[in-house]
């Protein structure tokens, strides 16, 4: 090192080779820095797309787009976005900016997907600065550091931003580059820009790519920060369901996805040895991460359960933080007397702020009945949430139902039948139908649309006699309520490198059918075991399950036979016939993280700054399918979409054709179907596999199936496809009780044919296909789309066909 | 100029100016069955025996029949002979004026819904009302339909009345 | 400074005093900085918010919403954000998440305020970006130097961060604040968020404040970087209307607001000397823009002659940018084979991306025929600009309307009257009938409504003829279109300090009756001339007028008796009696900054950090008013959401009643006009002044009295308060016939009442509201809601109240 | 329920589930009148002077008439006694129900409008359909306006059938 002093004297001229400088405080000095080159590390070159901006990506989203062109489903005809309007925009007609119902409803998906993609970095953001103010250390104190089995830390943050994080102060970097894009796509958004709807689809591409980014900034935040697990298997299990709340207790719920108040409930009860006087559950993914945090919270319910948690009383004190939070809480919660702590800026409720008093003062405020507060100081959470609660259990009784058999009875017997309530039900329950029933004495009708019901309350706004159709259902089912009592595997977070080291030639082989990646919302057609039945049936088959969200709390709350939860049946690994709870929605990000792996540990690609490759290394080869049965939130959608860039299809619930896009394939296009083989030099035509990146299905019986096609890829080997075969027709057989129409596009040789059942389908092929069979040899002589040949080095992309992959193999 | 619509079966499935002319006889079905070249029945799991009872009749009289979500179990169990998709991808090909049909014989010019899960049902005869000008999509579902270019009104407290109408339309074929 | 070496020997510590630290490139060297501490500077000490988050302003909020409470006329009485939707909200209904109607409005106007916001500041970043790679230089090699005059740089990023800004980088420090807050307040819009409107109007003004901090971060980069004009008076007059555009030579016409590409061909065609060869014209805020910097450039129009030049076929080539540009731009220039060069990644229309191709390569692929290519460096914009728009040049004739007079009379005679146009018609104009006088050949209802015509182009898709109304239109005013030659006063950036130690106590006092900031876009009810009118009328009266964007195009259209436009008839000083254009939309930030700095230099306020305590001194005492005539878009709406902040009200169109939310004082409430008063001690009941922060007009002829009430102040002196009587009586009196109903409530004593009036004025107020007077004194004794103390101290803010002021005064 | 609706005169101005009941006679409008406690009539810049004649003559009848835009300039001249207001700050005033009105004698309980600014009228109709349930608004315009609780139909091209319907509504007065 050498210290010049320059020619005014009392400048400083440094020159620097190795080492780190530290100073506490700078005070009236500036430090100009010309570059700060990238540490060189031996990791990985630098790859070609680093902080990649909106157009740097565009190319590989328009690959995607035309094979899987986005399909519309407008919900509504008409822009309303600026005062030039309202427009009709009806049989795609233009605005009065010019703009059509394609590019607009490319527009609206866009503004979901941004609404989306700023939760969860604006989630991430809140993170770390609630970590700087609970932990009292500053960021780049904080290593990202994920335990010995894991060296692949952040693989989303090193194959968008080449950044390989080693505090939080690296991941607050990509967290503002993320920030940026956000506000880079929202400008898009404005009257007057773009006109093309493939556009607003690479924007939304884009955006899901950020929210994957903000998803795993989040995540590793909060594992390194307060000690969350780091993907170790056999994980302990949390009690789900809202039987396992001990009534006996205080209890305090509380409501979000943004722990740290939570967190700070936790240890007060932990610190005050209050254990056995207070009870600490939760809805939705607060619930996840503050049990991932303190092995003793319980998850109440999943969203759908909310109201029905809420208004059943159970709650002593509520406590929410941001996010999938009715925005009627205080009604409800006012209801029964229930006082609300808001404890984050993104949902105030238009409470008081007395984030600056001191907690005595807001306790008692609380206790004197007003409806909430606003403190946003999580380290004061804890016991103002805690002391409310417990002086509140003291004064109340024991928890019963809401409403009195009598009122229910009157009730019931009010009803006229009008209907209201149905039209009203974004579920088309018959409520009239339940009521006529009860009246008659039978309440089961009641007790089985409990579970339909997704507590929404809409029917409750229009019902003529005024019912309380909630507490209707809550009475009715009150025993399914007490007995409701499932179990969750603790959230492990990362998917471990070791892992991966064992998987990744089974996934890209096809040998290992799937993995299958169950997340998202509560907003089922159809209630809640759905998530279990699907959960089950892949993990019994050997394909990896991983899950998070409201799905993995929903499936927990079933039994089989031998009265054993998915959780109990299969070990939490990610390997083939095991389901692992990775947590929260934002611990989707180690899906993509464990996708992203299998290329860099498996195939030994350089994931740094090289997304296009990646993701068309894993559209072509790694059998991942998204479930999201119940996807209802703008997150939803801003996940989806992520997922999508990075080549992975994702099925949704029919509800989740209301979201306007959809990514369907053509399989009778053969331009769409063209993919480059680096082995023989040609461009050839494939299956459609993955036929679709976004599909909604009708029925669970329809999406079983539908889930085990879209595991097929082009680089499956011939044992890989006929193992996948042999389950895309089984679950038709089983669910749909026939033989599927297009398993024949999936053929490519005989050997492609399930063993059991080759002569059989050979027959189908040759009466039904009109294929060639040479029965001699049982070979396939003339018929399937393409040959099949073991060295098939498929690529989507023209650069990577001319100049050839990234590859770290011989380093 | 004054027009009657209904109330949709979802409050507030209002999509906008354009809003399926609110049918109360079954004729104009028939005739529009019998104008079309060449018709297609899709047929989603909402649906009683009843219901499917008429579906095997419009099948018996030529129409081509497309199960989708879990119906095809029912409709196959009924005896009748139905192709099977998944709904999202089967209208992603009806908006394709150059797909070839479950028969070869080109893209369909009439498509009647009955029995999709009402709310995914919508938005996919919003699909065809705005993106195929090729395709007109009539509802003779028990539920108004308000995305389809003629629907039949609330009956899901009616069968009987509604049993009639497709009786109706089926003694017209 | 002292140099250590630590014990592991390769390490350093480094103790810095005052100095500087430049270092060209680090490799392998991590500096850790405890804590940077702010520069103490002596400008002044650090105010109460720095970089303010969601929750800090939200009391100044409160205190404005509860006197303006948000009036909610929804556009949409349904919800379509998510999946459990669609919600029939209809009488304030909740939907399935819970929100109201009163909720939803307010989360709707939130999220248009967030993509005004992100457009703002999408551009900023965007320009710094651009700036760099344009001038070669770092943002820290690049000084914040307004000149000479101007030395309170960027208020509102001192007012807002605490930084006064020294170099580009500071500035990018605020606008990676300014994303954070974007992406906070959309994570806020997720479903289940807020449930009360309150809190989401909270958050619309934190980022219309942040819109603010964004316009001005994208303003003074590019006056700084590309040296625009630094706020001196006497700019030259710039060319304005199509008529101004010389027809042989080529043109090239650009759209948008963001410079750098235009800034490429000016300096294209002066390098390369083609000034008698190429035209240079512009569209919107691009036009102001790089007139600023090229004072040939001319500007063709504002939006709403978009179409107009476009369909007139008077360009060679279009070069759009972003923001307000047709979406159907490619379909218009298509018609008429004009090429699009598309040069920001906002808006690409779905084009090939040719940024890296040879510009020869690009200029050669237009010239094909082909509808137009994405170039996103703004460094070959101007070659292949420049050379496709002299190579179309050469082959083209003389430009003539598009349609000919045969087709004209076959079109008109081909109308029916179906009126299908007027349904869709947002202006409402009965085109069937000018259609019908056509016919009968009177062309002039047809020319009349040209102007009236925002070319929105929804007629054209519903007429069942398939009549080309833009063309007729066209057609009709072709004379007027080559007639239209106005002037616009060149763009002149900031106000100068030095006048607003001129103008700070008149304005303060009230004897300049007002400052009137005449902006935004031009979808006016009635056609273009209001804005000549609203402007002249207050220049005539003393009044400050300054101006931005397309109303300051649209007034230098129209000439008085005289031939003069207001630009020439008026100087272009910030003084009363003036008209000074600031420039583009993102120039309206030097409209909050001249009122920021009244309280800083008049008033000797701490402006620094402080943004309650001078958004109330605002609100009190600076009787400005924000005009926006044709307001429409989703940057009006967050322009006008970061005034309305401020405490400085907006009168918008009747279009802008659409934005779906007002802010509408009521006068007869006592609690709702409460304000401390410093020098007393005391609560006082003050008049409604101003009456409403925003409120659309019906007519131009209602709106002129409106705007000039809204320039009372309660801090008003007897004197100014007369001075505004008398305009706002006499306005009255000019354009709506009658005495105002309310003038009387702003009497205080009778030294307000204007002095050639007075005994009148006390007779009416004895007469009518029966007040007492003292005639022989000529004195009010009973009457006024409250007296006049000359040393009436006003505030909104108990805090302030309190703790009293921040002052500067006596460093 | 099948209902009959009219196409807005904003083609795209469609709320939602809750229009405007189309008037297809004067008759209702007076019985509405007559049966309010505290009615108002609110006139806007778009009106003829054949339509300020009837104004006159509703203001005869002792109804409130205020005037916002420019329309105060026009009913002066023809001597109408007209209150004025800026329409939003009004429609702000009659949202709350503790409003004294123009007399002091509290808030209207039926307003009705003519001639505002089309699409600026219809947001105010929108604001009091969904925030004032003590007001019942209806629309005695020359345009179908869906914000209203009732409306007349489009008559902007047969202005005698709509000044006949005007004078049906003064008659039964
Ligand atoms: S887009 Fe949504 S909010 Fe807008 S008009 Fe349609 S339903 Fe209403
Ligand atoms: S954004 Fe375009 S389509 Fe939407 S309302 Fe405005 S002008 Fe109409
Ligand atoms: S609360 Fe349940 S029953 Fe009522 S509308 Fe919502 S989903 Fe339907
Ligand atoms: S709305 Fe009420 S009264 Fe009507 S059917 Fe439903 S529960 Fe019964
Ligand atoms: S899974 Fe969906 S509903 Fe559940 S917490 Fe996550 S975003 Fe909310
Ligand atoms: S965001 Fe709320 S109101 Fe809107 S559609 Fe979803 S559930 Fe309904
Ligand atoms: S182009 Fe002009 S006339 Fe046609 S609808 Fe638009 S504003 Fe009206
Ligand atoms: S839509 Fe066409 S035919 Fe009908 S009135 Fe307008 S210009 Fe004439």
């Amino acid at each position: 090192m050498r210290v010049l002093k320059n020619e005014y004297g009392d400048w400083m001229v440094l020159e620097l080779r190795k080492g780190a400088i530290f100073v506490d405080e700078l005070r009236n000095v500036s430090i100009k820095i010309g570059e700060v080159a990238e540490e060189e590390e031996e990791w990985a070159p630098m790859g070609p797309t680093p902080f990649p901006q909106i157009e740097t990506l565009r190319n590989w989203d328009f690959i995607l787009l035309k094979r899987y062109k986005p399909f519309y489903a407008p919900y509504c005809d008409m822009c309303c976005l600026c005062t030039m309007g309202k427009c009709d925009l009806t049989e795609n007609k233009r605005g009065a900016c010019g703009i059509n119902l394609e590019a607009q409803t490319g527009r609206i998906v866009a503004i979901a997907v941004a609404i989306g993609t700023a939760c969860h970095t604006g989630h991430a953001r809140h993170m770390l600065h609630d970590i700087e103010h609970v932990t009292g250390k500053k960021l780049e104190e904080i290593p990202v550091d994920l335990g010995p089995e894991i060296a692949e830390v952040a693989p989303l943050t090193q194959l968008i931003t080449g950044i390989k994080p080693k505090t939080l102060a690296d991941l607050e970097r990509a967290l503002k580059y993320v920030e940026e894009q956000i506000t880079q796509v929202m400008d898009s958004i404005h009257t007057g820009q773009e006109g093309s709807y493939l556009d607003y689809e690479s924007k939304a591409l884009h955006l899901g790519m950020m929210d994957a980014l903000g998803k795993e900034i989040a995540d590793i935040a909060q594992i390194v920060a307060f000690n969350l697990p780091k993907g170790e298997s056999n994980q302990p299990l949390i009690d789900v369901g809202m039987g396992t709340l001990d009534r006996n207790k205080a209890i305090v719920l509380v409501i979000g996805h943004h722990a740290p108040p939570a967190i700070n409930i936790a240890d007060y009860i932990e610190q005050n040895k209050l254990n056995d006087e207070v009870e600490l559950a939760g809805v939705c993914c607060t619930a996840h991460d503050v049990s991932r945090y303190w092995p003793k919270a319980k998850i109440a319910g999943s969203l759908g359960r909310q109201l029905k948690v809420v208004r059943s009383g159970l709650a002593d004190v509520i406590v929410i933080d941001e996010q999938c939070i009715r925005a009627d809480i205080l009604y409800h919660a006012g209801k029964l007397g229930i006082p609300v702590i808001c404890t984050n800026s993104k949902a105030m409720h238009g409470l008081p702020d007395m984030t600056k008093r001191d907690p005595k003062e807001v306790i008692k405020y609380l206790l004197d009945g007003n409806p909430g507060v606003v403190v946003l100081d999580p380290l004061k959470v804890g016991e103002i949430a805690v002391e409310v609660a417990r002086a509140r259990r003291k004064k109340r009784g024991e928890i019963k139902p809401v409403l009195s058999e009598e009122q229910f009875m009157n009730y019931a017997k009010s009803c006229t039948q009008c209907g209201n309530c149905t039209i009203a039900c974004p579920q088309k329950i018959r409520v009239g139908d339940l009521m006529e029933a009860a009246e008659k004495g039978d309440r089961k009708p009641l007790e089985e649309k409990w579970d339909v019901c997704i507590t929404c309350g809409r029917c409750e706004q229009v019902c003529p006699k005024k019912i309380p159709i909630i507490d209707m259902f809550n009475f009715a089912a009150w025993n399914r309520i007490l007995n409701e009592k499932g179990k969750v595997r603790r959230g492990r977070g990362p998917v471990r490198d070791s892992e991966i080291r064992n998987v990744g030639a089974p996934i890209v082989l096809g040998t290992i059918p799937g993995v299958i990646a169950i997340v998202g919302c509560s907003n089922y057609p159809n209630g809640t075991k759905d998530a279990y039945t699907i959960m089950n049936e892949f993990a019994s088959r050997n394909y990896i399950v991983v899950t998070t969200g409201c799905m993995a709390m929903d499936a927990g709350l079933y039994k089989d036979e031998e009265g054993k939860t998915v959780y109990e049946k299969y070990k939490d690994d990610f390997n083939g016939g095991c389901v692992a709870n990775l947590g929260s929605c934002v611990s989707n990000a180690h899906i993509h993280g464990a996708a992203i792996k299998v290329a860099r540990i498996f195939a030994m690609r350089n994931i740094r700054a090289n997304f296009e490759e990646i993701a068309d290394y894993i559209l072509n080869r790694v059998g991942a399918c998204g479930v999201a049965w119940g996807a209802m939130s703008q997150k939803a959608a801003s996940i989806a979409t992520g997922v999508n860039r990075l080549g992975i299809p994702v099925v949704v619930g029919p509800h989740g054709s209301k979201y306007r896009r959809a990514f369907l394939g053509k399989p009778y296009n053969d331009e769409d179907w063209m993919v480059y083989d680096v082995r023989s030099g040609q461009k050839v035509r494939i299956e459609p596999a993955p036929q679709d990146l976004l599909v909604a299905a009708e029925t669970v019986e329809e999406a079983i199936p539908l889930i085990a096609k879209l595991c097929f890829r082009p680089n499956d080997t011939d044992r890989g496809r006929s193992i996948k075969l042999t389950h895309y027709i089984d679950l038709s057989l089983k669910y749909l009780g026939r033989m599927p129409d297009d398993w024949h596009l999936y053929v490519r040789t005989e050997s492609d044919l399930p063993l059991a059942k080759r002569e059989e389908l050979l027959k189908e092929l040759e009466d039904k296909h009109g294929w060639k069979i040479d029965w001699s040899r049982k070979k396939i002589l003339e018929g399937p789309i393409r040959p099949y040949h073991a060295g098939f080095n498929p690529t989507c992309v023209e650069r990577l066909f001319k100049e050839g992959f990234s590859s770290l193999a011989k380093k | 100029m004054p027009r009657t619509i209904e109330q949709p079966f979802d409050a507030a499935n209002i999509p906008g100016p354009k809003m399926a002319m609110l049918l109360e006889k079954g004729k104009p079905v028939a005739m529009a069955i019998k104008k079309a070249k060449h018709p297609l029945l899709v047929v989603g799991p909402d649906v009683t025996p009843a219901i499917i009872e008429r579906v095997k009749k419009f099948a018996e009289k030529g129409l081509t029949v497309v199960a989708t979500g879990n119906a095809i179990t029912k409709l196959s169990q009924a005896g009748i002979n139905a192709k099977y998709s998944v709904l999202h991808e089967l209208t992603q090909f009806l908006l394709d004026p150059n797909w070839k049909g479950f028969d070869g014989k080109g893209n369909y010019d009439l498509v009647l819904m009955i029995g999709n899960i009402y709310y995914h049902g919508s938005q996919m005869l919003a699909a065809i009302k705005n993106f195929a000008p090729h395709i007109r999509a009539i509802a003779i579902d028990r539920y108004y339909h308000p995305n389809a270019s003629m629907s039949f009104g609330n009956l899901w407290k009616k069968e009987e009345e509604y049993l009639a109408l497709l009786d109706e339309i089926l003694n017209e074929l």
